[in-house]
């Protein structure tokens, strides 16, 4: 069997190269792989298009990747924040880019990156300046918009616990985009807040299959500060 | 325009809290929507859904400080759970959102127009602007209910013939409730449902874009 | 909290009417729910769409409800299996009509219909006959086959477990199609194996929340008979 | 033609075993590629992917009698799992399909075209085929090797330079794994890779409709 665990979040993220889209799990603080994207920035990688539903919380994260210039396009549905001060003054500043999306249609063009379509038909945004330059197709006399997959080079996700095959559980509501990202990645990146031993979980019980991971590390992130508003 | 007279937010928050019933599954949005959350019954069982894929939502936690990250409401606020809750992936939450499920939404707005159109999500001229859920949710939910003070701060008002700011979703609006009137959106155009104490038919018209239907069990209180 | 449960699989499929699409789960025997399949053909409805991978299994459930003439038209993966000697013979008579559709489409078909999507791109099926009438569209210079949302007037679901609001979960492999069918219908009925109290699944567990339910019933198929090839 | 020569049904199983590299992802399908499971050497740790949402499948078990209907193989015979197996609904066992999460397919077959195109789900002039999860897979998989007599059972080529069998997808096969051959799929055309026992190049291209590449590393055995 692969040996899919590494040392720690730097081995983790160490193949995450300059211009990478990156799939970042989470929403809000809940399930966001902090130790993941902390690492990246002590990469200093450049220029990457990262997707998640917000822009960052305060200077840790996704703020600190923003703030410490990794970030060239971010790609969400909810940029404005008061959290997201950092985003705010790059993106004022005129250093980033940003495409927002409607937060179901974000959800599902991952999914349907991770799903091996072509696209899918919507109603949400019709009628709206979401569908600028979309095509609309009308099937059976109601129109639609045509929206596109969205996939990653890698997804960096926030998992609770994972056994030897890359087997993933989520902790409540940290669940979130996580299981959708690591269906849509190339290579998916997991921290982890424990491991268990191969069978210990319920095959019933898994959330996202293994054969989707490529590596793991362990990082306990369940003994998290408390919630700050945002 | 005397501001004085009206709903206060108390007696909004009640009425969104009456329009929904037991068993409905529920949407909240952030801001003023969540202000309903205290008035209603905690025996009158309702589902509500967050967007981050929790069904069976419970109160927020009154001492924040006590909360888990990993359980966080669309708001980003520590949360409870009701009894038989469950927790869904994002995908599979707008499943639960654009596939019908959801009985009702309360949503905050800028501007609803008279066919229903609704603008919340970004200011006119803006740059950016953060829709969320709220297209999703506009477009899925059965019933769109609208919580919003009538008028603009500068007294302008916010149900329109058409909307001038940008859209969130066409023709969804089921009813609006404001501090100063509840107007349903029907195929026949806004229908005045009830009146603010102090509030006379010609007050609510005169601060309402398109011409309001009277409704023939209209209430004043 | 709305009562859900009735008394036998008779009242659970009791609102079942005639020319009615119904969504049956079930992989050959594998979560297929036989219980509230025998209820249906005690009703004597007529003129059904049955969608099902398979088109029946001996003349047991789905090859009972043929046999007995409550269908149509069936719309499956897999209509030939040596099992589906039933549905065969009713074919070769001209007396049901059928809508052969690749596995993988059929399952998203349902899940299209589940998410209220207007249709999805794929590849599967292009440059077969199953693409015959269908649009093609091409996306970034690439062709799809547009494949449009299936949705059931009823879905009739086995489960393991259920709770009184209706969450359910499934045994091993009879999750299959059910959990997707049970996000695709107006009213989805439900045969569990056993009912716990309310609590009593971890949430992080349910597969199916019990948003999606409207009635379910009790009866034990976990010990059903072995299964047979075919 | 000599029909007595060629590879044996196990041999043919044990090349299309070697084929599977560990930790691969694999779909087997129904009929004669179910015959390599016995092949794969138990220490080779291999994912199989069976579409009724099975990751990590298992051996078929000795006595079906023991077998439990919520626990059946594509073909609907009683399986076991591996440690470290789960279960995920139809949908998404097909998002591993077209995903692009399967390493390889093992699929039977009618016909096989130079260019790659498939044929094994419905008989010419039929009105009913059954294709189950085969065009999903043959889409989807990395690499489609398909195990199959050379010749029909009145002597026609399988291999042909245009299917005269309805499609199951095209351009999708990579390997073909016959009794008398193995021949790969490649841009440049089909290329012949290994001769069974007693077959010459000559009786090869006889039975084979396009024109086969010579493989500078031809193996005959």
């Amino acid at each position: 069997m692969k040996n899919k665990r590494v040392a720690n979040p730097a081995e983790a993220v160490s193949g995450v190269f300059d211009g990478a889209t990156v799939l970042i799990g989470g929403f809000g603080l809940g399930g966001l792989p902090e130790a993941l994207l902390d690492a990246l920035c002590d990469r200093k990688v450049r220029g990457l298009t990262i997707v998640n539903n917000n822009s960052g919380h305060g200077e840790t994260g996704i703020g600190r990747l923003i703030g410490e210039g990794c970030v060239a396009k971010v790609i969400c549905s909810f940029p404005t924040s008061k959290a997201a001060y950092v985003f705010k003054e790059w993106f004022e500043a005129g250093k980033i880019e940003v495409e927002v999306v409607p937060q179901g249609t974000l959800a599902e063009r991952i999914r349907c990156g991770g799903a091996g379509l072509g696209g899918f038909l919507t109603r949400t945004g019709l009628g709206t300046e979401i569908a600028e330059n979309k095509k609309v197709v009308a099937v059976n006399g109601r129109e639609y918009l045509l929206e596109q997959p969205l996939r990653g080079d890698f997804a960096l996700v926030e998992a609770d616990l994972v056994d030897p095959r890359g087997n993933l559980t989520y902790r409540m509501a940290a669940r979130n985009f996580n299981p959708v990202m690591a269906t849509a990645a190339d290579q998916v990146l997991v921290q982890a807040n424990r491991e268990v031993g191969l069978g210990d979980i319920d095959p019933a019980v898994v959330i996202t299959p293994g054969l989707f991971v490529d590596r793991y590390c362990i990082v306990d992130s369940v003994a998290k500060t408390p919630a700050r508003a945002g | 325009m005397k501001t004085s007279i009206g709903y206060t937010k108390e007696q909004m928050a009640q009425h969104v809290a009456d329009e929904l019933q037991e068993d409905w599954v529920v949407n909240v949005g952030i801001g003023l929507p969540l202000t309903i959350l205290p008035y209603v019954p905690v025996d009158k069982d309702i589902i509500f859904h967050s967007e981050n894929g929790i069904i069976g939502m419970g109160p927020e936690l009154a001492d924040p400080a006590q909360g888990d990250n990993d359980l966080l409401s669309a708001g980003k606020r520590p949360v409870s759970l009701i009894p038989g809750a469950s927790f869904v992936n994002h995908a599979d939450s707008f499943v639960v959102v654009r596939g019908g499920r959801l009985d009702a939404t309360i949503l905050g707005a800028y501007q609803v127009a008279e066919n229903g159109d609704l603008a919340n999500w970004k200011l006119p001229g803006k740059r950016l602007g953060s829709m969320g859920g709220a297209m999703d949710i506009a477009v899925g939910a059965k019933r769109v209910l609208i919580m919003m003070t009538h008028v603009t701060s500068d007294g302008r008002p916010k149900i329109v013939k058409t909307l001038s700011y940008p859209a969130t979703a066409r023709n969804c609006v089921t009813k609006i409730f404001t501090d100063r009137a509840i107007i349903s959106v029907t195929q026949r155009g806004l229908v005045l449902e009830r009146l603010a104490p102090g509030s006379s038919v010609e007050d609510v018209q005169a601060m309402t874009e398109p011409a309001l239907i009277i409704s023939e069990k209209l209430k004043s209180s």
